[in-house]
C-alpha cells in the first residue's frame, strides 16, 4: 500500500458550475501534502469530499488501499479523517471544551458525558500547543476569530487521527501561531500522519510541505515533489502567468494627520493607544493575536466607546455613536469576520458589492437606479477578478477567497477618506493578492488614508509606510524607513522581554 | 422541459403560481358556481384582511433577528374597538376616528419596534407580550356600561362607514381594489425598489454584517414593525367596515395563521429571505382553498383538515422534488 | 319538483348543544321531505360565520337560518340573501329585526336571564356572596343574560355579586378559575356557570375542593354534562331548553314559509315533533319554543338524551 | 473560580425570573390572606403540571430552532383516545400507553417531516394543528366525553405528602430531562444543532435523528400531559387543549431559552410557567377585573426581561 489516501478522477459540479473535473489526488502516511491553487479553483470542494461533508458526482476514493464510500462527516472521522475547515463552523453559545469533543464525546461507564476527562485531555492539548486553557468553560463566541480557528485545529488533534486535513489554518494566524502549528504538524508527520495543507501563502509550503499538487480550474495541473519547484513554477502554473509583484512604500508624511488617535483605553482590550495617520499613508498595524488592534479599530469605527483619549478626524474631534456616522463622515471599515461581519450570505453578489454605495444611487423616493448599482457590481468583479457565475449568485457558494474579493469590492466601492482594513486579504490566492495590494497603494496614492491590520508580516512589510505594533492591548513599537524590518517588529510583537522565539524569522 | 420543470421547483413563487392555478382549474371543473364572475370577484374580500396581516407579518419576519408580531391579531382588534367606541359611542366624525385608529396602529407597532430594537428583547418575547396587552385593552374599551360590566360590540355605524368594506366598483370590492392592491404595490417598491428594501434584506440576512456596512439597523426594525401596526390598523379598519361592527374579539388567533401564510409564501423565519410575490400567491391560495371547499359543501371540520393537507403537503412536495433533483 | 334547500349556520360546530340543534334539524327534514344543510365555524367566530352564509348565497340554498355571534355583524350579509330572495331566520339569537323573516327564539332573553338567578338564589336561600363564571368575555347572548341577571339581582338585597371571570370555551379552565374562587372568596356561597362549558367545570370544582354542600352552583348547560351533578347534590337545578326542539323548529318553521303560509299573531302552534306549543308574535316577527326549562332531580333523567 | 461561577448563576436569565417569582410570592402573601394557603399552592401546582410537563419537550424543540404549534392538539388528541378507552373500561395501564402513544406517533410525524422532508416546523405543526383537530371532531362527532371512571383521575386530583401527584410526575420529569440535557451526548447535540446546523453535521451529529427525537419527546409528553387532563377534568371537549400551545411556548421563552435556537435549560421553563401562573392565581386573588388580566400580565412579561436588559447594561459599563 503506498498511499493512505488515493482520490481517482473526482468530479463535481454545483448546478452550473463544474468545481472538479477529474481530480486525482494521493496522499502517503508521514508526507505533508500541500494543495495549492488559485480562488475558486475547487481546493476546498476536493477536501469536503474527502472528509465527507461533500458528495462526489463521480470518482473513487481508496482509503489505506480498499475502495471506500465517504458519505458523511461521521463517516470520515471514524475511518480516521480529521478536518480543519476554511469557514470556522463553531458553536458560539456552547464552552470551548463542547466545540472540542461535540459529536465524539469521552463517555464515563454510565454513558454520560465524562467533563473531567474532556477537560484534562483538552488542557494537555493546549498546553502542547502552547495556548492558554482558562476560557475552556467560556462560550466559544466570546473568542476572536483567531483563537476560535486554533480551537478547531486543537479540535482536529484530540483524536489520533491517521488523516489530517487543515483548509487555510493560517489565514488568520500571526507567524507566531503559525509556527506553533508547523512544530505540530511535523511532529505528527513523524509519528506517520498523512497531512494535506492548504494555503495561500507560498512560503509555508516551502517550509512544511513534501509534495505539492497545484490545481487550477477544478483540475490539477501538476504535482511536484517540493524540492522539484520554486515559487514562480508554481504561481504560473496556478495563474497561468507569471507575477511581477514589487511595491516600494517610500514613507509620505502629510503636515496635518487625517486621524489622530490620543490615549485611547478602552479596559481590558486596549490601553493609552496614540498614534497619527496622513492623508496618502498606508499604516500597518501588527501584533499576536488577540492584541487588540481590531478593538481599536471598531472603537474608531464607533461600534465601542472609549473609556477615555481622544480621536481626533479631520480636523475636529469626534466620537462616533454608530458605524453610520462613522461612514457619513468619511471612515469606512473592512471587519476581520467576513462570514459574521462583511457577507450577506444569502444575498447576490451584486447586493454585497452595492450595499454600501445605494445611497449613491438613489434617484428619487428612495428609488435604486438599478442599472447604476449592476454596473458597480460588475465593475469590481472585473477589476478583483472574482469568480461567480452571474451577479445574481448568492454569496455563500462562492468559494472562501472569492468571498473575501467581495467584502473588499464592497468596501472599495465607497470613497472614504480613511480606509480601515483588518485583514483585508485573508484566503485570497496570491495572483489577486498582488492585484489588490497595487489597488490599495494606487488608492493611498490618490491621497486615501489606509490603516491597515495584518497578521502576515510580508504583507505588512510590503505594503506599510509604518508600522504600529500592539502587544496585549499596548503599542509596543511604531517603525519606519530602515527600523521597519522583521527583526524589529515581531520583537515587539511579541511584547520585547521575550527574545525572538526559535526560528520565527521569515 | 427539465429545465422548465428545475426552474420551477426551485423557485418558489413559480411553484406556488402553478399550485394556484393548479387547484382554481380544479374548482372551475369540479365545483359549481365557483367559476362566475360573481364568486371571482365576491371572494377576494375574504382575503384582504388575512392578507395585511400576512403582509406585515412578512415584512416583520424579514428583518431577521427571531423576527416576528404575534401582536398584529391584537392590534386589528383594538384598533377596530378604537374606531368603533370612537364612532359609535362618542360620536366622533367617522374619518377624524379612522385616523386616529391608524394612528394608534402605528403607535402600537412602533412601540413594539422600539423594544426590539433598543432593548434586544427578542421580538416573541415582546409581541407576545403586547398581544395581551392589546387584546386587553380592547376589552377594556369595549366595556358598555348599559350591559354591566361587560365588553360589548359596538355597530351603530353611520352607513357611509361600510363604504370600505361592503361597496363595489366594477363588482369588485372596493377593499380590494382601493387598498389592497395599492399596499402590494406600494410594498413591492419598497421591497424590490427602494433603499430601505435593500436594508431590510440586508438586516435581516445578516445583522452583523448590516451594521458595519452602515446601515441603521435599529431604525430599520423600528420601520417595519410600525409597518406591521399600520398594517393590522388598516386591517381593523376594513373588517370594522365589513361586518358592520367593532368586536373586542374579531383578530383572535389571526396571528398565526398570518405567520403561515407569510412562510407559505417563500419567506424564510430566519429572515432575510423571501418575496411578495410569494406571500400574495400564499394568500391567494388559502382564499381559494375556503372558498372552493365551501361551495363544494366539504363539512367544516374536513375543510379544516385539508387545509392542513395541503399547507403541509404543498411544502413538502416543493422540497422533495428540490431534494430529488440535487442528486 | 326539487326538495327545499334549508340551511343552519350555528355559532359554532362541534359542542352538544348545537349537535342537539342538528339533530333536531335533521329528523324535522327527513319528517318533512325537506333538504337540511349544517353548516358553522369551528370557533365561535363571526367573521367566519358571514364568509360561510356568503357561500350559502352563493350555491343558491331556499332558506338560511343562523345563530349570530354578533347580530349587528351578521346584517350586511343576511340583507345580501334576503336580496337574492332567499328566506332568511335567526335561531337561538337574533339578528337585526329589519332583515330576518322570522326569529326562532327559544325563550325570551329576560326570562332566561331572570330564571338562572332566581334559581340560584333559591339555592342560597337568598343570601350570600357569589361569582359569575362566563366563557369568552364577548359572547354577546351570554353578556345579555348576564345583564339581566343582575337587573334580577335587585330583588334580592342580602345577594352579593363579587366578581364575574371568563373561563373560555374550556372545562379545564373554569375547575381553575373556579378552583381559585374558592381560594380567593371563603365566603363564596354561590356561582353561576354561565354557559355549557363553565357549568360543568364550576361543579366539578366545587365537588373536587370538597366544598359540595357549602357552595351550590347553577347556570346554564346540557343535561348530560349535569347531571352527575345534580345527583351528586352540588347542583340543585340548571335552566335551559330543549334545543333539539329548537332545531326541529327552526326547520319546520322555514318550510312552513317558503310553502306560502303566514304565522298569526299569539297563536301558539301544534307542532308535531315537539313537545312544547310554540307561540308566535306578530311585532317582534318572532316565534317563541316556550318558557325557559329548569331541569333539577326530579326530571333530569328524561333528558339525558342531550 | 467559585465566585465567578456564582456570578455567573447571578446573571443567568433564570435567576431573574426566580427572584421575579419570589418577589410576587413575597408580594401576594402580604396583600392577600389566602395565597399561601395549602389549598391554593396545590391548586397552583396542579394547574400548572400540565403544562410543565408539556415544557420540558417544548424547550427542547426550540433549543433545535424549532417551534411545535401543535401541542395543543397534540393533548387534545391524546385526550381523546384516553378518554374514549377509559369509558371504555380499559386498563389504565394500557390507557397510559395509548396516550403516551397517540402523542409519541403525531411527534414522529412531525419530526418526520421536519427532518427528511425539510418542511419549516412551523408550517408541519400548524398543519398538523388543524388535522389533529379535524380528526378530534370526526371522533367525537360534537359529542363530549365525561364519566371517566375514578380510579385514572388519582394522576389528576390524587396527593401525596400534600403536594399533586402529577406535581410528583413533573418532578421527575424534569430532573431526568436536566440530567439529560446536560450530560448525555444526545443532549448536547440538542444545543449543537440549534446553535450552529452546519457545524453539528461536519462534527458527525446526527441532525435528523436529532430533529425527529426532539419532536417525539415532545409528542409523547404532550400526550402525558393529556392523560392528566382527562384525569383532572373528567371531560373532554372537542376543543380541549386549544391556546394551549401559546400557554407553553410563552413558558419557555420566559424561562430563557431563546427562539433562535441554541440556548435554555428546562428549569427556566418550569420558572416561566410558574411565573405565569402566579401572576395568574395572584390577579384571582386580588379580585383584579378579569379584562385587565392580559394587560397586568402583558406587563408583567416585559419588566421581568426589562430587567435582564438593564443588569446588561449596567454590567457593561
Ligand atoms: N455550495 C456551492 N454551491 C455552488 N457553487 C459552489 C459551492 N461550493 C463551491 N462552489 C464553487 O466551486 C468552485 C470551487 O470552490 P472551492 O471552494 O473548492 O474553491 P477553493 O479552491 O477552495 O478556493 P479558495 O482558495 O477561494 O478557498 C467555485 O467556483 C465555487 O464558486
Ligand atoms: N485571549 C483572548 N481571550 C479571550 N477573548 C479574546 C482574546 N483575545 C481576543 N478576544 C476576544 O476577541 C475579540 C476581538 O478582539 P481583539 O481585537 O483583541 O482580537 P484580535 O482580533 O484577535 O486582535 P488582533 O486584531 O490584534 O489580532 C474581543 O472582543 C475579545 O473579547
Ligand atoms: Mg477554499
Ligand atoms: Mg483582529
Amino acid at each position: 500500500m503506498e498511499y493512505i489516501l488515493e482520490c481517482r478522477k473526482i468530479f463535481k459540479s454545483f448546478g452550473g458550475v463544474q468545481a472538479l473535473r477529474g481530480v486525482d489526488f494521493t496522499l502517503r502516511s508521514g508526507e505533508v501534502h500541500a494543495l495549492v491553487g488559485e480562488n475558486g479553483a475547487g481546493k476546498s470542494t476536493l477536501i469536503k469530499i474527502i472528509s465527507g461533508a461533500l458528495l462526489p458526482d463521480r470518482g473513487d476514493i481508496f482509503y489505506m488501499g480498499q475502495p471506500v464510500r465517504i458519505d458523511s462527516p461521521r463517516k470520515a472521522q471514524e475511518i480516521g479523517i480529521s478536518t480543519v475547515y476554511q469557514e470556522p463552523l463553531v458553536y458560539s453559545e456552547l464552552s470551548v471544551l463542547e466545540n472540542i469533543f461535540l459529536g465524539r464525546e469521552i463517555r464515563t461507564p454510565w454513558g454520560n458525558i465524562d467533563w473531567k476527562r474532556e477537560e484534562e485531555q483538552a488542557r494537555s492539548l493546549f498546553a502542547s500547543l502552547g495556548l492558554p486553557h482558562h476560557f475552556l468553560r467560556e462560550p466559544m463566541g466570546e473568542l476572536s476569530v483567531g483563537l476560535q480557528q486554533l480551537v478547531l485545529i486543537a479540535k482536529a488533534l484530540v483524536y489520533e487521527a491517521k488523516v489530517i486535513i487543515f483548509d487555510e489554518p493560517t489565514a488568520i494566524l500571526t507567524e507566531h501561531e503559525t509556527e506553533r502549528l508547523f512544530t505540530i504538524i511535523r511532529k505528527l508527520r513523524d509519528q506517520g500522519v498523512g497531512i494535506i495543507y492548504i494555503s495561500h501563502r507560498l512560503e509555508e509550503i516551502f517550509r512544511i510541505a513534501d509534495r505539492v499538487t497545484v490545481m487550477r480550474d477544478g483540475e490539477v495541473r501538476g504535482e511536484f515533489p517540493i524540492t522539484a519547484v520554486d515559487r514562480a513554477k508554481i504561481v504560473e502554473l496556478m495563474a497561468g502567468k507569471l507575477l511581477v509583484e514589487e511595491i516600494a512604500r517610500r514613507g509620505v508624511k502629510g503636515d496635518h494627520p487625517l486621524l489622530s488617535v490620543q490615549g485611547l483605553t478602552r479596559r481590558p482590550r486596549f490601553f493609552d493607544i496614540s498614534f497619527d495617520l496622513f492623508p496618502g499613508e498606508i499604516l500597518g498595524f501588527f501584533g499576536l493575536v488577540g492584541s487588540g488592534r481590531t478593538d481599536v479599530a471598531q472603537t474608531i469605527f464607533g461600534l465601542f466607546r472609549p473609556e477615555s483619549g481622544k480621536v481626533f478626524f479631520d480636523g475636529r474631534e469626534v466620537s462616533f455613536g454608530s458605524p453610520e456616522e462613522a461612514m457619513q463622515a468619511g471612515i469606512a471599515y473592512l471587519p476581520e469576520d467576513r462570514k459574521v461581519q462583511g457577507l450577506f450570505p444569502i444575498q447576490s453578489v451584486a447586493y454585497n458589492i452595492s450595499v454600501t454605495v445605494l445611497r449613491e444611487l438613489v434617484r428619487r423616493l428612495g428609488i435604486v437606479d438599478v442599472r447604476k448599482e449592476r454596473d458597480i457590481a460588475e465593475k469590481h468583479i472585473r477589476e478583483l477578478n472574482i469568480k461567480t457565475p452571474n451577479l445574481k449568485t448568492r454569496v455563500y457558494s462562492l468559494s472562501g477567497g472569492n468571498q473575501q474579493k467581495v467584502v473588499l469590492a464592497k468596501w472599495l466601492s465607497v470613497t472614504p477618506k480613511l480606509l480601515i482594513l483588518d485583514e483585508p486579504t485573508r484566503g485570497i490566492d496570491v495572483a489577486s493578492k498582488s492585484e489588490i495590494h497595487n489597488l490599495i497603494a494606487h488608492l493611498a496614492d490618490q491621497g486615501l488614508a489606509v490603516m491597515m491590520i495584518s497578521s502576515e508580516l510580508p504583507e505588512i512589510l510590503k505594503m506599510s509606510d509604518r508600522v504600529v505594533v500592539m502587544h496585549e492591548g499596548r503599542i509596543t513599537g511604531v517603525f519606519e524607513g530602515p527600523e521597519k524590518t522583521a527583526e524589529n517588529i515581531i520583537r515587539a510583537a511579541t511584547g520585547e522581554r521575550m527574545a525572538v522565539a526559535g526560528g520565527v524569522g521569515v | 422541459m427539465k429545465r422548465v420543470l428545475d426552474y420551477i421547483v426551485e423557485n418558489r413563487v413559480l411553484f406556488l403560481l402553478v399550485l394556484f392555478v393548479a387547484l382554481f382549474v380544479v374548482f372551475a371543473v369540479s365545483v359549481p358556481g365557483f367559476f362566475t364572475f360573481y364568486n371571482l370577484t365576491n371572494m377576494t374580500q375574504y382575503g384582504v384582511e388575512l392578507g395585511l396581516l400576512a403582509l406585515a407579518e412578512m415584512l416583520v419576519i424579514l428583518s431577521g433577528g427571531g423576527g416576528i408580531d404575534l401582536s398584529v391579531g391584537s392590534m386589528l382588534t383594538i384598533v377596530a374597538m378604537i374606531i368603533g367606541v370612537l364612532i359609535g359611542r362618542v360620536g366622533l366624525n367617522p374619518s377624524l376616528s379612522i385616523l386616529l385608529g391608524l394612528f394608534a396602529g402605528a403607535g402600537m407597532g412602533y412601540l413594539n419596534g422600539v423594544l426590539v430594537s433598543y432593548t434586544g428583547i427578542l421580538p416573541f418575547i415582546v409581541t407576545l407580550a403586547s398581544l395581551y396587552i392589546y387584546k386587553s385593552l380592547a376589552l377594556i374599551i369595549a366595556v358598555d356600561p348599559r350591559f354591566g360590566p361587560n365588553p360589548m360590540p359596538v355597530s351603530n355605524f353611520p352607513e357611509s362607514f361600510y363604504f370600505v368594506g361592503q361597496y363595489r366598483i366594477a363588482g369588485i370590492p372596493f377593499q380590494v381594489l382601493c387598498i389592497f392592491i395599492p399596499v402590494i404595490l406600494l410594498l413591492w417598491l419598497l421591497l424590490e425598489k427602494s433603499i430601505f428594501g435593500r436594508y431590510l434584506y440586508g438586516v435581516g440576512s445578516n445583522e452583523k454584517a448590516a451594521l458595519f456596512s452602515g446601515i441603521n439597523v435599529c431604525r430599520v426594525r423600528v420601520t417595519v414593525y410600525t409597518l406591521s401596526g399600520i398594517l393590522s390598523a388598516l386591517s381593523g379598519w376594513i373588517i370594522t367596515s365589513r361586518i358592520a361592527s367593532a368586536r373586542p374579539d374579531i383578530g383572535t388567533g389571526y396571528e398565526l395563521q398570518a405567520i403561515t401564510i407569510a412562510v407559505l409564501g417563500g419567506v424564510s423565519i430566519k429572515g432575510g429571505e423571501g418575496s411578495i410575490g410569494g406571500v400574495v400567491l400564499g394568500i391567494a391560495i388559502i382564499t381559494l382553498l375556503y372558498n372552493g371547499m365551501q361551495l363544494a359543501g366539504i363539512h367544516q371540520i374536513w375543510q379544516l383538515g385539508s387545509l392542513g393537507v395541503v399547507l403541509v403537503g404543498s411544502v413538502l412536495l416543493n422540497q422533495v422534488l428540490l431534494a430529488r433533483r440535487k442528486i | 319538483e326539487a326538495k327545499y334547500r334549508i340551511a343552519f349556520v350555528p355559532k359554532l360546530i362541534g359542542i352538544p348543544y348545537f349537535n342537539a340543534m342538528e339533530e333536531g334539524g335533521k329528523k324535522a327534514a327527513q319528517d318533512l321531505d325537506v333538504e337540511f344543510i349544517y353548516t358553522g365555524p369551528v370557533t365561535a367566530d363571526v367573521a367566519k360565520q358571514i364568509e360561510i352564509i356568503d357561500n350559502l348565497i352563493t350555491q343558491g340554498v331556499d332558506a338560511i337560518a343562523v345563530a349570530p355571534n354578533d347580530p349587528a355583524a351578521i346584517t350586511p350579509v343576511l340583507k345580501k340573501a334576503k336580496e337574492k330572495g332567499i328566506l332568511v331566520m335567526t335561531s337561538d339569537t337574533d339578528g337585526a329585526q329589519d332583515v330576518r323573516d322570522l326569529f326562532v327564539n327559544q325563550a325570551l332573553q329576560n326570562e332566561i336571564g331572570y330564571t338562572v338567578m332566581d334559581e340560584l338564589a333559591k339555592a342560597m336561600n337568598y343570601e350570600g356572596e357569589f361569582a359569575i363564571v362566563s366563557c369568552g368575555p364577548t359572547a354577546w347572548n351570554l353578556n345579555i343574560w348576564i345583564a339581566y341577571e343582575l337587573e334580577r339581582l335587585a330583588q334580592y338585597p342580602k345577594m352579593k355579586l363579587v366578581t364575574i371571570r371568563y373561563a373560555e370555551e374550556d372545562v379545564q379552565m373554569a375547575i381553575n378559575v373556579m378552583l381559585d374562587l374558592i381560594n380567593a372568596f371563603p365566603n363564596l356561597k354561590g356561582v353561576i356557570g354561565q354557559c355549557s362549558t363553565s357549568a360543568p367545570g364550576v361543579a366539578e370544582a366545587i365537588e373536587q375542593a370538597g366544598k359540595s354542600g357549602q357552595i351550590v352552583a347553577t347556570g346554564l348547560s346540557v343535561p348530560s354534562m349535569m347531571a352527575k351533578y345534580v345527583k351528586s347534590g352540588t347542583v340543585k337545578s340548571f335552566v335551559l331548553w330543549n334545543p333539539i326542539d329548537l332545531g326541529y323548529l327552526t326547520v319546520w318553521a322555514a318550510k312552513y314559509l317558503l310553502d306560502g303560509n303566514q304565522f298569526e299573531d299569539g297563536k301558539e302552534y301544534e307542532v308535531p315533533g315537539i313537545e312544547t306549543k310554540p307561540k308566535y308574535i306578530a311585532k317582534d316577527k318572532m316565534l317563541v319554543l316556550g318558557p325557559p326549562k329548569v331541569f333539577d332531580a326530579s326530571n333530569i333523567d328524561q333528558y339525558m338524551f342531550f | 473560580m467559585t465566585n465567578t461561577g456564582f456570578r455567573k448563576v447571578l446573571r443567568r436569565r433564570e435567576f431573574t425570573v426566580l427572584g421575579l417569582i419570589v418577589l410576587l410570592v413575597v408580594l401576594f402573601s402580604l396583600t392577600t390572606e389566602r395565597f399561601m394557603s395549602v389549598s391554593n399552592l396545590s391548586n397552583l401546582l396542579l394547574q400548572l403540571a400540565g403544562t410543565a410537563i408539556s415544557a420540558i419537550g417544548m424547550t427542547m424543540v426550540i433549543i433545535t430552532g424549532g417551534i411545535d404549534v401543535s401541542v395543543g392538539s397534540t393533548l387534545g388528541m391524546a385526550s381523546v383516545v384516553a378518554g374514549k378507552l377509559l369509558v371504555g373500561g380499559y386498563s389504565p395501564f394500557l390507557v397510559l400507553l395509548s396516550a403516551l402513544g397517540t402523542g409519541l406517533v403525531i411527534g414522529l410525524f412531525n419530526g418526520t417531516l421536519i427532518a427528511f422532508g425539510n418542511v419549516p416546523p412551523i408550517i408541519v405543526t400548524l398543519g398538523m394543528m388543524s388535522i389533529l383537530r379535524s380528526l378530534m371532531y370526526q371522533l367525537l362527532g360534537g359529542r363530549w366525553i365525561s364519566g371517566i371512571p375514578p380510579a385514572i383521575r388519582v394522576i389528576g386530583l390524587g396527593k401525596w405528602l400534600g403536594v399533586p401527584i402529577s406535581m410528583w410526575i413533573t418532578v421527575v420529569l424534569i430532573a431526568f430531562f436536566t440530567y439529560f440535557l446536560s450530560s448525555r451526548p444526545l443532549g448536547r447535540a440538542i444545543y449543537a444543532v440549534g446553535n450552529n446546523p452546519e457545524a453539528a453535521r461536519v462534527s458527525g451529529i446526527d441532525l435528523r435523528r436529532t430533529t425527529l427525537f426532539v419532536y417525539a419527546v415532545l409528542g409523547a409528553l404532550a400526550g402525558f400531559a393529556g392523560l392528566v387532563y382527562v384525569a383532572r377534568t373528567g371531560i373532554v371537549q372537542t376543543n380541549t387543549g386549544s391556546g394551549f400551545e401559546l400557554e407553553v411556548i410563552a413558558a419557555v421563552v420566559l424561562g430563557g431559552t431563546s427562539i433562535l435556537g441554541g440556548r435554555g435549560t428546562i428549569i427556566g421553563s418550569l420558572l416561566g410557567a410558574f411565573l405565569v401562573g402566579i401572576i395568574k392565581n395572584g390577579m384571582v386573588l386580588l379580585n383584579v377585573p378579569a379584562l385587565s388580566e392580559g394587560l397586568v400580565v402583558g406587563v408583567l412579561i416585559i419588566l421581568s426581561v426589562m430587567i435582564d436588559v438593564i443588569r446588561a447594561r449596567g454590567e457593561r459599563s
